[in-house]
């Protein structure tokens, strides 16, 4: 039995991928080694942010704000969406000059979601925030969400829709399969379908024997305090720090920044993970308390990491593959994908059912690894 | 001063206590970690106040402290640098080989360091986090209470019985006036029991969780299972507990527990519940609940190691090898391997420390391996029964 | 899971989790302890499954008829005990074994 | 009316300060079992519902006696020793009778 779309990896480019699919009626099988979100889903602030994003993703990151909106309503289930905004701070007169520049540059490429806000404007709204910030960079309607259940939302919306769910089940290779058929070799033995599309996240690079794709794996660390009193509703970032955070509705405050921990079983999808490097959350909590020094009495409850593809120029691999007709790819967010994934799912269906959008798809196309491609230069944005 | 130590070991209870003191002993410079004010873990709770007359009668106090005098004073001769009130944060398993998605993981060397991230004890000037690298650590990190969960039993007023226990080592407390009830099964119900009412204290009644009979064979089960040596204290408890029952309402094969009261009071109401197919309800002021000991398996699992359920222990606990040892350079002893009592935490800790001894080539032929896995079998095989107190029947 | 863990009981008492409430994940195809955590919140609090770890597993085995071995238990994270920000920004390397 | 009392022979005595009422206790006492001897009912508070929570083990496994001494909010009661002269500030002390009246 051949399905229509095969979807390798249930994190949230997956399961996204999967229940757009089954809207425009096609059978759906989702293929997942370990447990669905088990790494880079579970390993997010929740930002949904056009905030300084690369060129290239504005156009997506806005157009997934819209679906963000309405989601919740879309699956039945509450993802926890709020439009809070999204700032990000200068400490100095440097970062203020490096935003009005930004700016400037969005303004020629006919973006005006980015906006600047002056230093008292910033003590109004975070009375918290240290005296010597200068001000910020704003997105007022950006906002967060909550990726567990985002998660949970998908993964029931996608059982409902009657997508079919193999968890622990380990992919080894995808392969041409006689015309218009893929093979896809799997510990539980072959599947075959007429559509495959390669979510596998850090893995997605070493799926396709022709046609591998280097990338790096990073175990982001994330550190959650015991609830404080509420400070702050935007999702911060700091303009020449490595910062995300965010104050939960429970007063609850997550704090990210891309800090690495250290990799264990990378190989292996199902064991893999990161174990936590003290000194680098020691640094992640220096920049937290920097920005807002009363964090320093806050209690740290938990910290973890989850397991992010980073690809060489920062950008997704988005598209058709060169070498597999049939085969999708849609991975390697490196540290930024949350936001994208309710319209990536969306732009890969819509491309599955009727064969268009490969132009939206065109600047994260796996093409730009050609061997004569030139190494882009590196404008990776903060997660 | 040496950038590294030998060995880390977590816990001052009678396994850490025994690790610890054995791998100074053969050379090793070993840092002792322990969360709690002072060494002796739960059973050995402040032994040294104990011990010197402060607590309890010293007839007493050596009948429950049995052991404990003797691996205090072997700590202290020992070297090993122990740090009271200080708590672990995080244990890092040693680098494996370089580690690339093509080169497959080589196994760490010997000379592999586990980093231990600790909290310094109270007080000490911030930032209180350390961290120490390790060649070995042992974990030694005991039991606790397993939770009992019934409607009513976050109020303020219900308490582990353990913890009834502990208040009595720590501070000569004993539950005093009206309203005090006991519910649970097994030997640390009735040694409770025996010494509130030793204290002069009144228990109004005792509610027994455990299946028919349950009772009856933790009385048996009780010189064993709680104070170290079988022999001393075989005939004496048995007489305390069947005095100290007598004249208490023993209400049998309760179900359907529940504690009344509000969270604005220091103490319960009442405590409803169903027994012979009867319902109940008791007026309480202080209800302490038991239901067995479990492992801390909060180490074990932040390492990520496997785990096997225990159907007698009704608890997971980490599959080891036969020293002790479940990771390169990280072994788990005494009760957070499961529980053994404080007889075999000794023997287990003593075991340990041996192969980390071997393994950075000073093992002392004194006290060479055979004593105690000897011992240690010589001690499985007769002194610690089968599980006596029964389980809670399940739903 | 003991007679006495009606669902109006707190299972975990850190974040307010009742009984009822792990059931109801249970009931949405939520299989696994440390799902069940992320849906309800169980084993969030600062005693990170101290209390709740033991009786969740026990609880999923009772309703799902899984050995408690299937069902695994809830991830410890560090740090083992919640430690102030300030306590943990630049953690000192102590190798000198000073009184 | 607490629901201990001590019956070990009197050791050395000391004052610790709780919500700002001085409060008596012995030395080798954990702020913890002082507070138990000296009448308080609960030491801590639910982070999300502010009701006051009390010792349940009384070694460091339940967070019911999570409050702040001498200014370190992330003290359990029961595992510091009691020090004359100690400040302990229970979280939500309203909401327990016996609170800062």
């Amino acid at each position: 039995m051949t399905v229509d779309v095969a979807i390798i990896g249930g994190g949230l480019i997956g399961l996204a991928t999967a229940f757009e699919a089954r809207q425009h009626g096609l059978s759906v099988q989702v293929i997942e080694a370990a447990n669905c979100g088990r790494h880079a889903s579970s390993a997010s602030a929740g930002g949904v942010r056009s905030l300084n994003r690369h060129m290239a993703e504005i156009p997506l990151a806005r157009a997934a704000l819209d679906l963000w909106r309405g989601l919740a309503e879309r699956l039945g289930h509450d993802v926890g969406f709020v439009q809070s905004g999204q700032m990000r701070l200068a400490e100095d007169v440097a970062g203020m000059a490096a935003f009005e520049a930004r700016i400037a540059r969005l303004a020629d490429a006919g973006w005006t979601h980015e906006r600047l806000s002056s230093a008292r404007h910033l003590r109004v709204r975070l009375p918290d925030s240290a005296p010597h910030c200068r001000g910020a960079l704003v997105v007022d309607d950006d906002g967060f969400a909550d990726p567990l259940a985002t998660l949970h939302a998908y993964r029931c919306a996608c059982l409902a829709a009657g997508v079919t769910l193999s968890e622990g089940c380990a992919v080894h290779g995808v392969v041409r399969a006689g015309a218009g058929a893929l093979a896809i070799d799997t510990a539980r033995g072959e599947i075959r379908a007429r559509h495959v599309v390669n979510c596998a996240g850090a893995w997605g690079g070493d799926l396709v024997a022709d046609e591998r794709i280097a990338m790096r794996t990073a175990a982001l660390q994330m550190i959650v305090t015991a609830p404080v009193a509420p400070f702050v509703t935007p999702v911060i970032g700091v303009h020449g720090r490595k910062l995300s955070l965010k104050q939960t509705d429970t007063g609850a405050v997550v704090i990210g920044g891309a800090f690495e921990g250290h990799l264990r079983h990378a190989r292996d999808a199902v064991a893999a993970r990161g174990d936590l490097d003290p000194g680098r959350i020691g640094a992640s909590l220096a920049n937290a308390v920097a920005v807002f020094p009363h964090l320093a009495q806050a209690r740290i409850l938990r910290a973890w990491s989850g397991l992010e593809g980073i690809m060489p120029d920062g950008l997704p691999v988005l598209g058709p593959s060169g070498r597999v007709p049939g085969l999708i790819h849609a991975f390697g967010f490196s540290a930024h994908g949350f936001a994208l994934a309710p319209l990536v799912g969306r732009m890969v269906a819509d491309h599955l059912h009727s064969g268009a959008g490969v132009g939206a798809m065109a600047p994260f196309s796996v093409a730009r690894f050609g061997t004569d491609a030139p190494a882009r230069q590196k404008e990776m944005s903060d997660a | 001063m040496s950038k590294v130590v030998d060995l880390c070991v977590i816990g001052a209870g009678p396994a850490g206590l025994a690790a610890a003191a054995r791998a100074a002993e053969g050379g090793l410079h070993v840092l002792l970690l322990d969360e709690q004010s002072a060494a002796g873990g739960q059973v050995w709770r402040n032994a040294g106040t104990a011990l010197a007359g402060g607590l309890m009668p010293t007839t007493q106090a050596e009948k429950v402290y049995h052991g404990a005098g003797a691996a205090l004073q072997r700590l202290a001769a020992s070297g090993v640098d122990h740090r009271a009130g200080a708590t672990l944060v995080d244990i890092a398993q040693p680098e494996t080989g370089p580690e690339t998605k093509s080169a497959p993981e080589a196994a760490p060397g010997p000379e592999a360091m586990v980093e231990i991230t600790w909290r310094a004890p109270f007080g000490a000037e911030a930032p209180r986090v350390r961290q120490t690298a390790a060649r070995a650590v042992i974990a030694a990190t005991g039991a606790q209470e397993r939770p009992v969960i019934f409607p009513g039993a976050e109020l303020p007023g219900v308490m582990g019985v353990g913890a009834i226990q502990t208040a009595y080592k720590q501070s000569g407390l004993v539950p005093d006036g009206e309203g005090v009830v006991l519910a649970g099964h097994g030997p640390l119900l009735l040694l409770t029991l025996a010494q509130i009412r030793a204290a002069g204290g009144r228990v109004a009644a005792v509610l027994d969780l455990g299946p028919p009979g349950a009772m009856a064979a933790a009385a048996r089960a009780l010189p064993r299972a709680l104070i170290g040596d079988p022999a001393l204290m075989a005939q004496g408890v048995g007489l305390m507990l069947r005095r100290a029952l007598s004249g208490v309402p023993v209400h049998r094969g309760v179900t359907g527990l529940r504690a009344h009261g509000t969270h604005r009071t220091g103490s319960i109401e009442a405590v409803s519940f169903t027994s012979a197919g009867r319902a109940r309800r008791l007026p309480a002021r202080l209800l302490g609940v038991h239901d067995g000991v479990i492992p801390n398996a909060q180490v074990s699992r932040l390492l990520s190691l496997r785990h096997v359920w225990d159907a007698g222990q009704g608890a997971f606990v980490p599959v080891r090898d036969a020293d002790g040892a479940v990771a390169p350079g990280i072994w788990i002893v005494g009760d957070g391997a499961g529980i053994g009592g404080a007889g075999i935490a000794a023997v287990d800790g003593e075991q340990a420390a041996l192969a980390v001894l071997a393994r950075t080539g000073r093992a002392r032929t004194r006290g060479a391996a055979s004593g105690p896995q000897a011992r240690r079998a010589a001690f499985r095989r007769g002194a610690f029964p089968a599980r006596a107190d029964g389980r809670a029947c399940h739903r | 899971m003991g007679v006495h863990a009606t669902d109006d009981a707190l299972i975990c008492r850190c974040e307010n989790v009742r009984v009822a409430d792990v059931l109801a994940a249970l009931g949405t195809g939520i299989d696994g302890p440390n799902r069940v955590k992320a849906m309800t919140r169980c084993g969030m609090g600062p005693c990170q499954g101290r209390i709740c770890a033991n009786p969740l597993t026990r609880l999923i085995a009772a309703e799902t008829g899984w050995s408690p071995d299937t069902v695994g238990a809830l991830r410890i994270r560090p740090p083992l005990k919640p430690v102030l920000l300030m306590d943990y920004l630049a953690p000192e390397i102590v190798p000198e074994l000073s009184a | 009316m607490s629901l201990f009392r001590r019956t070990s022979p009197p050791a050395e005595a000391i004052t610790i300060e709780v919500d700002g009422r001085a409060v008596n206790a012995c030395a080798g006492d954990t702020v913890a079992t002082a507070m138990l001897a000296a009448g308080f009912g609960s030491i801590g508070a639910n982070v999300k519902s502010g009701r006051p929570s009390a010792p349940y083990c009384l070694i460091g496994v339940c967070f019911g006696c999570q409050c702040t001494i001498d200014g370190a909010s992330d003290a359990q009661a029961c595992l510091v020793l009691a020090r004359d002269g100690m400040v302990v500030e229970t979280p939500q002390p309203l909401t327990r009778d016996g609170g800062l009246a």
